[in-house]
């Protein structure tokens, strides 16, 4: 992590893009929250990378002022994983939707997380396709048709028929998942309560792993839940012990309750510090001299 | 004696994979620390442990291009073995048995019976027989001890309990077939005279990887596919001591956009994978093309389509590498011709690859990867790399930088993370020259132009590379042309037909995108028949040359000839030969007879 | 008056994109019900919601064929819409605006301002803003204030309680301009005389689902991606009451085998997406031509590479589908060329699907799938519709049944799950008759040729089905080839060439593989000069017939004209019209002048 | 579930092609499972479809007289979800290796699990890659170098590197995984173990829903785990109550031991139910009143 003397400010870290995100979209706070992040733990922005899948949040990288990597649907863990492996010096943020991350992202998932990569990985989740303009995701509920008919305003006839389809799927659970998959460090947090969010985005990106975050963000425009979170978000009981696997796994099933906060940390070593050990020191790119000692390896 | 005393073809069957393997891999190694020079080729069972193998060897004095097209010595472990392979010895070949599994009939052949089986169990080792039969085929060929014996201590060296076993085993199997046909050995191959020249002996897959090392490359990630494991596996041993990394991805989606991301970062980085495992790159083969990321993308070929022939070798994804992606996202593609080539194509692909910032195709196939060959040593202080265009940093010009600048050869100056106040994000969206997502026909149209023209730029470089071979008689009315492995069967079959007096010119290009023009027009001018030899069923490459030279072709009433072969193995020089002398004889109006073997 | 009688193209720019987008789609639904034929455009703005939206329509007496060339009338909400367009505002044409927030300058157009803004706070219903301006369209075109009540009870219905003061809006919108302009109402088109044929109204999305059901696709599987997801969304809200299935699935790739495996069991599936999501599709593509599994895959095309620009056209993956997956992958390619022809080419697709037992990949654009046409009526009556060969059923002839049986067309009788007793494997290696894995050299040939062979007979259906349209003067010497959308932008390109005397023939496929080989070649006769308008860079289809027709092409000297286009926009007629006067210019020595507007 | 009166044996379902298998390899064990559930339920062959994708264990389908499709590699539950959708009367085995189902096809497992479609979904866990020799798998463990450096026969120098360089990936651990995407039913068998693995797989036939096995099914030349398995396997713990998901779980991390048996099982409405209650009845192919009635709404 290499940090900076400079006090930045937000306006430093905002880039010349304007979001294109509606009015009141959970992703500004999101964005503010890593501009947050940035500031208080001093990261210095040349050495910050923001990689993304597609999605409404995917667009994110562009409006920093930092490195970014747009990359496509679904591949933002492989990506930034080469981005981590080949720079350990950079910090690297991984930014997405539930789409890209839960859908058409999830099969690497679970071998991130088993690598422990030392990335933050900040899922939007709001529980709906807001890019393609609200086919429900695989974190909609299953009430979603009822629920987004009555709350949204971009009603479409065909989507109505998806979301009605959309009941025959039971959602994933995303902090159970990430449970299952033994990522080192999973928590969950709400774009509208800024201050929990920024506390642990900063722990995120200080855990030397693998880091997942869900980060509940309304999509205003097709799906609002923004009164529903507001109404019923609550920090995870105290006595939690955040070191036991199982314990937050119960809490992650617990009916009906939306906790927020550090589900579960486990420090290991990370992918990149074990790669580390198991590779030398870098040499300079011809190397001709370990080359040449490999050629002797086939000489007749 | 052979029909030709320069070259041995050598076919080893037998059950149980990995005895003939064995065989096969300390006898050519055998074979060429004596001085000669070796091709193998081999086959895979359908079974997964055991089931029938050939592995072949041919041996020459001089630089053997092809399998050949018979076999001059038959080398039967079993009886499936013999009646497999008997048919294709050629007359009066050699046969090489195990007397103890195998009781020939009297066929023709010279017969050299070798009691393999109960010479080991003499020694009561029978995890010695492999070498009971090397001994064999050393003494036999009547190649120097000293050299076996060497090979077999630095290959099996490791189990040190059992070399003197071993070495006896070998030393056993010599002497028998020194005692009984020392005066009725089969034909010998001499080492040419002189001081032997310097060889190396590998794979295709390993000359790639190799290549790719000594291209800088420092970052590998892949996914486990046949033919392209073996590049892999040997990335995984020996590029982190040189500081590089190598991951084992969950899917090649990953694999090559684990690879992007490590060339963002500033790392030269590849992947290698085989047919299906490159349809599923292609969504990402197009993103790296927009965001201008260097990359160079490996396909080993197998025979498909689908899951196909795993193990069979083919020239059938060209139109893959050539076209694959949504709407137009340029990339360069090149082929090696020999497993030496696959070490030089490599330096030329990440050299490409960090000039033009964009993806490069390698395309390998399952025979030249699997292969071993003899090829000339390497001279790696004449390797020249080429390192990706950076900006000048320049911390105070803060928001200045334009990562898509539209220059005029379309190459911009790349920013790597950690340089201050370069600040962009590779785009994957239609961008500005800053990189920020804009949709408007100007900038598209400008972009897209961009884009290609990096390829026009690789064109005028290309033409000064080695990247395409001509040779035979420059007068000749009848043209070869290809790409890939199928070179060395043409450069023998070229040697053949030349002593038939048939005038014939061969062209093979290295690069496919983007093609050497010139030297195409040029080779085309005076040719009124081209024999495209090609292990796909369509002919992409006579597809590709009719149309890009469609205009040449026509007005010249240049006959294509599409040779196409597709059952999965490599050509022969005769495929080859047969095809010249058919299209010898119409142009010629009958000049020129069938071509009959021999010839 | 406008510079054509018969049609008029109008555009509406404004803030916020469901305004616009409202106006236009009432607005042209009145004209459709009051007789007359309609065409759109619309752009997407870069934010997800708002952002600045036009919306076009073009309304003509006769069948619209494009978007035309430039606009007769601007509909500006905002100054934004103003300043953006009234360039391409033809001179003298009619501007209408909102008097309470546009201001335009005296600009030597038509104006027509209508307080629409006012209107509605005088109802004190901004709601109805939309409608009012919709009043005064419909008021200034001479439109029934009937058939707009029509529309606007029947779409705005179910908000029963707003449809007085919706109605009300439109009265107060249409009255105020009978008030004021009815001395100087801007050019009208009275609908034809005699009775107003049947038609519908739809857009190309619709009619490829329509088509779809009709063909008797009871399994939809896919994933959402810009344009192709109105399909999806069709299909989730249609497919399901017909007693079929849809599924939103995690990807594409889950798209594509999902659709198989249904077809394996028996039903009629697709899948459909743009480019991103079929270039993820590419392996499996490859899957199912292996296995032979009838399957529709639709590609409606976007602007890229990459992720690109999603919400812009190009016909750009022509290549992707004609070529992609690892070694040779037969499948079948069609391009529909209008709304009307999506419905229709899907019936095709699903029955050459069936008879081949292979994929058919259709190529729709983003243009042509967003836009709102109307379309003649369609007669169910006439569709026919083919099942896939099955065995007959055997039950005592367990183990006999040959899956992959090598007939002489290629198909061969296909089992379905719950038949007794015809057990197969539908078998990705390649495999023997009955379906067991076969490497050997014969089988892959064999069954290579097998799969080709079932191209070459859809070849022959081809020529009598039809896939292609040729018409204008057969005697002339300039031709236009040409596949999808672009279509209607030629053919209103050829009546105004025609009227300027030049002789101009054209011929459009909508069958890409097979391409209908014998009628290209009748077509190819005489010409001079082709001219292949394609949205992309390269002249793919260019390329196809360089290729394929080279023979034809250069030994009678043609030239093939590229007219690549590569901003994100379909073809004007202009751009037609112009390229060929160029040709005229250049094949006639001068004798034709440069195109200008008006000839 | 379409069964059948006759008395089925083994040999009836055994077909021509003889398997590929290294002698002793745990899949045969696991072949003669799926026979033994076939033939104990008496499922009609005709009404039954075995869907796999590539890999040793990938080649089943083909030795089982029934009705099989071999996918490509990773994507046996897409394909037999449609397999299913489109004919709920096939009884639906999906089978194949560690790394076609956590590795390539890592994405496809969640939705099928939380979809609950119909499938006896059998994963052949040798923890390692065994048709492309001996490369680790995602289950494979961290030791796994040195554990297959001492026992496979087939060592190879590059793999070696492979296999040191697993070292740097944590494991799945497909219980977990499972239970973290809320499968239905969730179970470990072990192929040397045929008693237990037939009652498993019995079970998980009879359960309406998804069935999520894994059955431990050694690798004897590249990574034969036999003996380990024979020695420390055990039975979970009779007083499990498999309705509870969260006790599952913390069975499924207690380190050190290898349970075999019903970890989960909650019966929930099937995906086909689900999407049959949404859709009609089935209309005959050319529906002409059904289309022309859809046309109407499009006429102007
Ligand atoms: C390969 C591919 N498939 C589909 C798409 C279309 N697409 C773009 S974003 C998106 C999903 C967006 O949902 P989510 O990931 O939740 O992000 P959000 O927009 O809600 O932030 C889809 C399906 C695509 N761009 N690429
Ligand atoms: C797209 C693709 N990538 C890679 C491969 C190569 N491949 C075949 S099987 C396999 C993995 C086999 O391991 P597993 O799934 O555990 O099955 P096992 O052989 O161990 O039964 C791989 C990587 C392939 N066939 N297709
Ligand atoms: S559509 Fe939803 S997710 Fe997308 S920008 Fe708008 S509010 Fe945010
Ligand atoms: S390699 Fe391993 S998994 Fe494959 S057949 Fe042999 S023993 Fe079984
Ligand atoms: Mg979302
Ligand atoms: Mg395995």
């Amino acid at each position: 992590m290499i940090t900076t003397k400079v006090n930045l400010k937000t306006k430093d870290l905002k880039s010349e893009v304007k979001p294109i995100w509606c009015p009141g979209c959970g992703d500004y706070g999101v964005l503010n929250s890593v501009f947050r992040t940035i500031i208080d733990l001093k990261l210095d922005p040349s050495h910050v990378a923001v990689v993304s899948g597609i999605g409404c949040s995917g667009r994110f990288p562009a409006f920093v002022n930092a490195y970014g990597f747009h990359g496509v649907h679904g591949r933002a863990l492989p990506l930034a994983t080469g981005v981590k492996l080949a720079n350990p010096d950079l910090t690297v943020f991984v930014v997405g939707g539930d789409g890209d991350a839960f859908s058409i992202g999830a099969g690497h998932l679970p071998h991130a997380a088993r690598r422990n990569v030392d990335l933050t990985y900040v899922v939007m989740d709001n529980s709906i396709y807001g890019l393609t303009k609200g086919q429900p995701s695989p974190t909609s509920p299953v009430d979603v048709a009822v629920d987004s008919m009555q709350r949204h305003k971009g009603r479409r006839k065909g989507m109505a028929g998806m979301l009605r389809l959309a009941q025959a799927d039971k959602p994933v659970n995303p902090i159970a998942l990430a449970l299952g998959y033994d990522a080192s460090f999973v928590a969950r947090g709400f774009s509208g309560q800024p201050r929990v969010l920024n506390e642990i985005l900063k722990t995120a990106v200080l855990h030397s792993g693998f880091s997942f975050v869900q980060v509940i963000s309304p999509c205003t425009t097709f799906y609002n839940t923004y009164d529903l979170w507001r109404e019923t978000a609550e920090p995870l009981p105290e006595e939690h012990d955040a070191s036991d696997r199982a314990a937050a796994f119960q809490l992650a099933l617990e009916p009906g309750r939306r906790y927020t906060g550090i589900f579960y940390r486990h420090e290991r070593p990370s992918f990149e510090d074990q790669v580390a050990r198991l590779v030398a020191e870098p040499t300079d790119a011809a190397a001709p001299a370990a080359i040449s000692g490999l050629l002797e390896q086939f000489r007749r | 004696m052979s029909s030709n005393h320069d070259s041995l073809a050598i076919r080893m069957g037998g059950e149980s994979g990995e005895g003939i393997v064995t065989i096969g891999e300390v006898f050519v190694r055998v074979a060429a620390r004596s001085g000669l020079e070796v091709f193998t080729f081999r086959t895979y069972p359908a079974e997964i442990m055991g089931g029938h193998v050939v592995y072949q060897a041919r041996i020459g004095r001089d630089r053997v291009l092809s399998d050949g097209d018979e076999i001059d010595a038959l080398v039967a472990l079993n009886e499936e073995a013999y009646e497999k392979h008997i048919g294709e010895l050629r007359p009066g070949g050699t046969l090489i048995y195990d007397s103890g599994t195998v009781h020939p009939p009297d066929d023709g052949h010279d017969h050299y019976p070798v009691p393999v089986t109960e010479i080991s169990q003499q020694l009561d080792f029978s995890r010695g027989k492999n070498l009971v039969m090397v001994g064999a085929l050393v003494g036999l060929h009547g190649l120097p001890m000293e050299r076996a014996a060497e090979v077999v201590t630095s290959r099996l060296g490791k189990y040190e309990a059992l070399l003197p076993k071993n070495l006896e085993s070998l030393t056993r199997g010599l002497n028998h077939v020194r005692e009984h046909f020392i005066d009725r050995l089969p034909p010998q191959l001499d080492p040419p005279p002189g001081e032997t020249p310097e060889r190396l002996i590998m794979t295709g897959n390993q000359a790639a990887a190799l290549g790719a090392l000594a291209a800088g490359c420092r970052f590998y990630s892949g996914y486990p596919i046949t033919p392209a494991t073996g590049l892999m596996e040997f990335m995984a041993q020996n590029l982190p001591p040189l500081g590089g990394k190598v991951v084992q991805t969950e899917d090649e989606i990953a694999a090559i956009t684990m690879a992007m991301g490590a060339s963002f970062a500033g790392a030269k980085a590849m992947t290698a994978t085989s047919g299906p495992g490159f349809a599923l790159m292609v969504e990402a083969l197009g993103h790296a093309s927009m965001t201008e990321v260097p990359l160079v993308v490996v396909d080993v070929q197998r025979a498909g389509p689908s899951t196909g022939m795993p193990t069979k070798t083919a020239q059938a994804d060209l139109f893959m590498a050539l076209y694959a992606g949504n709407d137009e996202a340029p990339r360069l593609v090149l082929a090696p011709d020999s497993v030496e080539d696959c070490f030089y194509r490599m330096i030329d692909a990440f050299n490409l690859a960090e000039a033009y910032q964009m993806p490069v195709v390698v395309l390998s196939d399952q025979a030249m990867s699997a292969r071993v060959e003899t090829i000339p040593d390497i001279d790696l202080s004449s390797i020249k790399l080429v390192d990706r265009l950076k900006p000048e940093p320049n911390e105070s010009d803060n928001g200045g930088y334009r990562r898509y600048e539209l220059t005029e050869s379309g190459v911009s100056p790349m920013a790597i993370p950690g340089m201050p106040g370069m600040f962009y994000t590779a785009e994957g969206l239609e961008h500005s020259e800053k990189g920020a997502p804009d949709y408007t026909p100007e900038m598209h149209r400008a972009m897209t132009e961009k884009r290609h023209r990096k390829v026009d730029a690789a064109r005028q470089l290309i033409q000064r590379l080695p990247v395409s071979d001509r040779w035979g008689d420059p007068k000749a009315e009848i043209g070869i042309m290809g790409w890939g492995s199928s070179k060395g069967a043409v450069r023998e079959a070229m040697e053949r037909v030349e002593a038939s007096k048939i005038r014939v010119e061969a062209f093979y290009t290295r690069s496919l995108i983007p093609m050497p023009d010139e030297l195409v027009r040029s080779f085309l001018k005076g040719k009124r028949a081209i024999i495209v030899p090609e292990l796909n069923y369509r002919g992409m490459f006579a597809n590709v040359l009719e149309h890009r030279y469609s205009r040449e072709i026509v007005h010249n009433g240049i006959r294509i000839i599409h040779l196409p072969k597709y059952d999965g193995l490599p050509f022969r020089p005769v495929d080859i030969c047969r095809a010249v002398h058919r299209a010898a004889i119409e142009l010629m109006d009958g000049v020129f007879k069938e071509w009959e073997p021999g010839c």
